[in-house]
């Protein structure tokens, strides 16, 4: 590891709190991370010094914003090596980016010049059996509004995609594979590469849910191939309320609006109204400002330090942990069992517990984990389970904090053994 | 290695989770509902029967965590054998009590009134878990409104 | 004034700025407000203290964040006089608000047992001439994808809606009508209750888009008798990145989702899904956690302030920035010129100077005002100038700021003389 | 009362936008242009003549603010009469300076080149007036390359 994770912890003020007259022992990051200081202070600083509303004044404080607004988008470009700032659009979190892009193409329907995004019946729609719900009924409800089929590449027992079946539902017919890079629910790390090639192959168009995969792996847009990426700000150690949408420009100059609002438009007349270029077309309204702003300081914080040592530091955190899981009479990891392809997620179920009480029951002891379906519910069905338990790590998460974890699974056992 | 003295998990709650009372569904009852926590996926199915205004038999059949499960145990014992309207007079305590966030001061006729189902005070305090505390309890009102007992006040009177 | 202003101006930093060289006096704030410290804090406080995801926690800081995240929506409920707290659904900004809206009636076209939302050809849609983008492109797309026709009321010399169109264009045809309270271009304050009485007459559907009116004048929806209100974070002195909507619950328990993902549904499986009550049905994927958080706090200032107690401040601000202004040669007000049915908000024209230079050699004395269009074009066109030049205030704005506009205006006056 | 001494707005643009040089629509010319900043709405019709690369005539017409009028005026004077590659390169240093934001170094060249586009300096302090300032120039370039002369390499070869 090269970065020291105790300094990286001095960075992060709410490590420092207590819960139940114990330390805490955050090991939720999968589902937020926490933030660090310069962060915090980025959108208090803003507040404080700089604000005015974006893109729309003339006056000082306006260009001043606006210029950290942009900045911050140059920052995203960087990070995703996006060939162009142009092609980064801020979003509340990724669920609306999904979304923005699920409407966006139901929209081609109608509007004028966007064919080559039409979908209708007989077309297909393709996710995989493992997405988060926010990759899911989006598409579930645009197949619904224009007719086409949703199909999925299923799962096999160690949560992995099934491989042959990525060519058998990937077909002639398919107008759009949207996929997840890293599996929340699982831990699984998906091979872009290789379902994109499938889709390229039968020019279906890709869309890349990086929501996982951010905060833990190098995310570089031109190595994945995809025609859209996106990813959601507050999993990557930036403030609550944004997220990003990255897409091609040649598409995203075709692709229509999807809300309709201030900034977002060209000319606009009661007789009806024309668009702006890409980013602006899909910014409608007034920005999350500070909060993109902010982002621009979480993408700064991780690319300090460097996001293989982060990925170096998760997988020896994670070896450590299915280690000591596995050790456990009565564990059973739901997901890849073994350090190879997976993130620094890890989902159990304890045999005669339910996963609530697992959690309920290390949160006495200061450790925060995740129960539930974690909005994947369909991962729980195909394993037969309520719902699982799940630790996931971060930049700032020890090995000390994994042997809690292992201690406190063990006295759960024990409760109720 | 055990849990902290002032854990959710009280003795009572893991005894009644491990040997729940009047689990198991009646062949012969007035009314059957199967209520389902969407938060969190618990589950339970309820069958009672009602005669000359009392609640003569319960029998459950549940999934869930052990505080839905343990819940709906020690409310089986609390209602049985019991009038109408007492039963839904302790739902009621027990309902204020889920929704006191830790605030609930229990006086000497709660606790006799409440018996086991005191030890589920610990839960108030936890918004996420008090729909599983009372998953039973709701149960066990709603079928009680099946079998045509509903309002409180009638029956009372 | 039952609030002192200097007691006030001390609650917001960025109010003791400079810009270049001499103190800030910021009359923009209908474009968006500044934030009082406690808005800045709570924020901060919540990442620094208590910060996790909402809703999907059994563990301590979850628990504790979706307390606080439910007490702003008590909060904005007991702001909004609402019936019921499950009629405050949170979104980014108004204009996703009200896309939440043309969307969600777009899906009843599909949607399962929302029949009574439907629109199609030979439907209307009313809006105003004197809209906000935001309240004028979502309506204008909706027409578009349903074949519905697009109407709006017209306004008269003095910016005001022309009284006998409201019955005109409000027909039995009429299914929508969506306007706003305070426009942001003009000032007016619109008579929403005689609008909303001609929309009921005819059974149609009326939202409400209270962006302006929200930080300015007291806002019941019980009052107001619509069927849907909006505002924004941003212009109450809340943070960017956070909206509200308010709807009535039995229309809102039968409107199709917007958008889909984790939060929103009640159950997933691949085979389709079904979706949770409101207000969680329109809350997909993590909300602005720490922004609803923050926008409680900020209703909690404006409530203490006192509504009426700003309304009295700001309208004695304006009626004094009126006289002013119209006291200086070749100036013209875009809008009411009197004191009367109007809000803190004048736009106006100088003759043979163009409103970006207005604005900006106002910036070269410290004065921040906005030019342009203020996203309402057809106001512009209306009104035949290219764009305005407006101030705005605030319960932060003092006479003396406005005296320095007034004289900052003379000034221009004779640069360009 | 007057503006700060760092104004951006320099006399000379008040001159040129009180009195603008070129102003104008040509009956003659090569090439016509039409140019709009669509965040502000300012526009400009321009026109120009070229004849052996040396643009001999120019005329425009516009609406919008002093900096976009102004701007354009100083742009006609120091091209017509040029050579299309010296007005081109007038073009691109102009851009440079706009693209500053405050932080260009004028050297003496620079200042003979631009002359009194130099008055423009302090725009580029301003992202959201930059665009005003180069609408003409940008028209300029455009109408050239309409006219036929548009690869600066191979008019200067
Ligand atoms: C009347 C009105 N409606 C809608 C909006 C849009 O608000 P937002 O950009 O916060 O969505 C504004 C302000 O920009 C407004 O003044
Ligand atoms: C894989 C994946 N996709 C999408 C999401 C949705 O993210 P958000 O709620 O920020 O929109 C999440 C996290 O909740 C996730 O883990």
């Amino acid at each position: 590891m090269s970065f020291d994770v105790e300094t990286v912890r001095k960075d992060f003020p709410i490590l420092s709190r207590e819960v139940h007259g114990v330390p805490l022992v955050y090991l939720d990051s999968a589902n937020s991370a926490q933030k660090p200081q310069v962060v915090i202070d980025a959108e208090a600083d803003l507040y404080a010094n700089h604000y005015a509303n974006t893109a729309r004044a003339v006056h000082t404080l306006g260009s001043e914003v606006t210029t950290a607004y942009e900045a911050a988008r140059d920052k995203v470009a960087g990070f995703l090596n996006a060939p162009s700032r142009d092609e980064v659009i801020f979003t509340r979190n990724i669920t609306e980016a999904l979304n923005l892009l699920a409407y966006s193409f139901g929209n081609a329907t109608w509007f004028p010049g966007a064919e080559k995004f039409r979908i209708g019946p007989g077309d297909e729609i393709v996710v995989t059996e493992m997405e988060h719900h926010s990759n899911l009924v989006p598409w579930q409800l645009l197949a619904q509004r224009t007719g086409a089929t949703f199909r999925w590449i299923p799962i096999d027992d160690e949560g992995r995609l099934v491989d042959s079946a990525i060519d058998e539902v990937i077909t002639e017919r398919t107008r759009l594979v949207s996929f997840v890079y890293q599996s929340n629910a699982l831990g699984t790390i998906n091979p872009v590469q290789r379902i994109v090639a499938r889709a390229n192959a039968v020019g279906a168009y890709t869309i890349v849910d990086a929501a996982q995969a951010a905060p833990h792996l190098p995310l570089d847009v031109q190595a994945l191939g995809a025609d859209f990426v996106a990813f959601t700000g507050h999993k990557l150690y930036g403030p609550s309320g944004v997220g990003v949408l990255w897409g091609r420009y040649e598409l995203l100059a075709d692709l229509p609006p999807f809300l309709g609002g201030g900034e977002m438009i060209e000319t606009v007349a009661m007789e009806g109204s024309t668009f702006a270029a890409p980013p602006s077309r899909f910014e409608a309204g007034t920005p999350m400002i500070a909060q993109a702003v902010a982002l621009g300081t979480a993408v700064d914080y991780v690319t300090n330090l460097g996001i293989t040592n982060i990925r170096e530091h998760e997988k020896a955190l994670t070896g450590y942990a299915l280690e000591g899981l596995r050790g456990i009479p009565g564990v059973r990891i739901v997901g890849p069992r073994d350090n190879v392809d997976r993130g620094a997620t890890i989902s159990f179920t304890l045999a005669g517990v339910h996963p609530h009480d697992v959690a309920q029951l290390l949160d006495e002891r200061g450790i925060a984990v995740r129960a539930g379906h974690h909005c994947a519910r369909p991962v729980c069905v195909r394993y037969g389970v309520p719902a699982t338990t799940r630790a996931s790590f971060g930049v700032y998460t020890t090995l000390d904090e994994v042997d809690q974890l292992v201690q406190g699974v063990e006295s759960v056992r024990r409760t109720f053994g | 290695m055990s849990a902290p003295i002032d854990s959710m998990y009280q003795q009572i709650i893991l005894d009644h989770y491990k040997n729940p009372s009047h689990h198991g569904l009646l062949d012969d009852f007035d009314a059957e509902v199967h209520h389902v926590n969407p938060t969190c996926g618990d589950e339970v199915t309820l069958r009672l029967k009602v005669k000359d205004g009392e609640i003569t038999d319960l029998g459950w059949d549940g999934e869930g965590c052990s505080i839905s499960q343990a819940s709906t145990s020690v409310m089986s014992d609390l209602v049985v054998g019991k009038p109408v309207a007492d039963a839904l007079a302790v739902q009621q305590r027990f309902l204020e009590l889920m929704q006191s966030r830790g605030q609930g001061e229990l006086t000497d006729r709660d606790e006799e009134q409440l018996d086991d189902a005191v030890a589920f005070e610990g839960v108030s305090k936890y918004p996420a878990r008090v729909k599983c505390a009372l998953l039973g309890w709701m149960a066990m009102k709603s079928a009680v409104a099946e079998a045509g007992w509903a309002d409180t006040e009638e029956v009372a009177g």
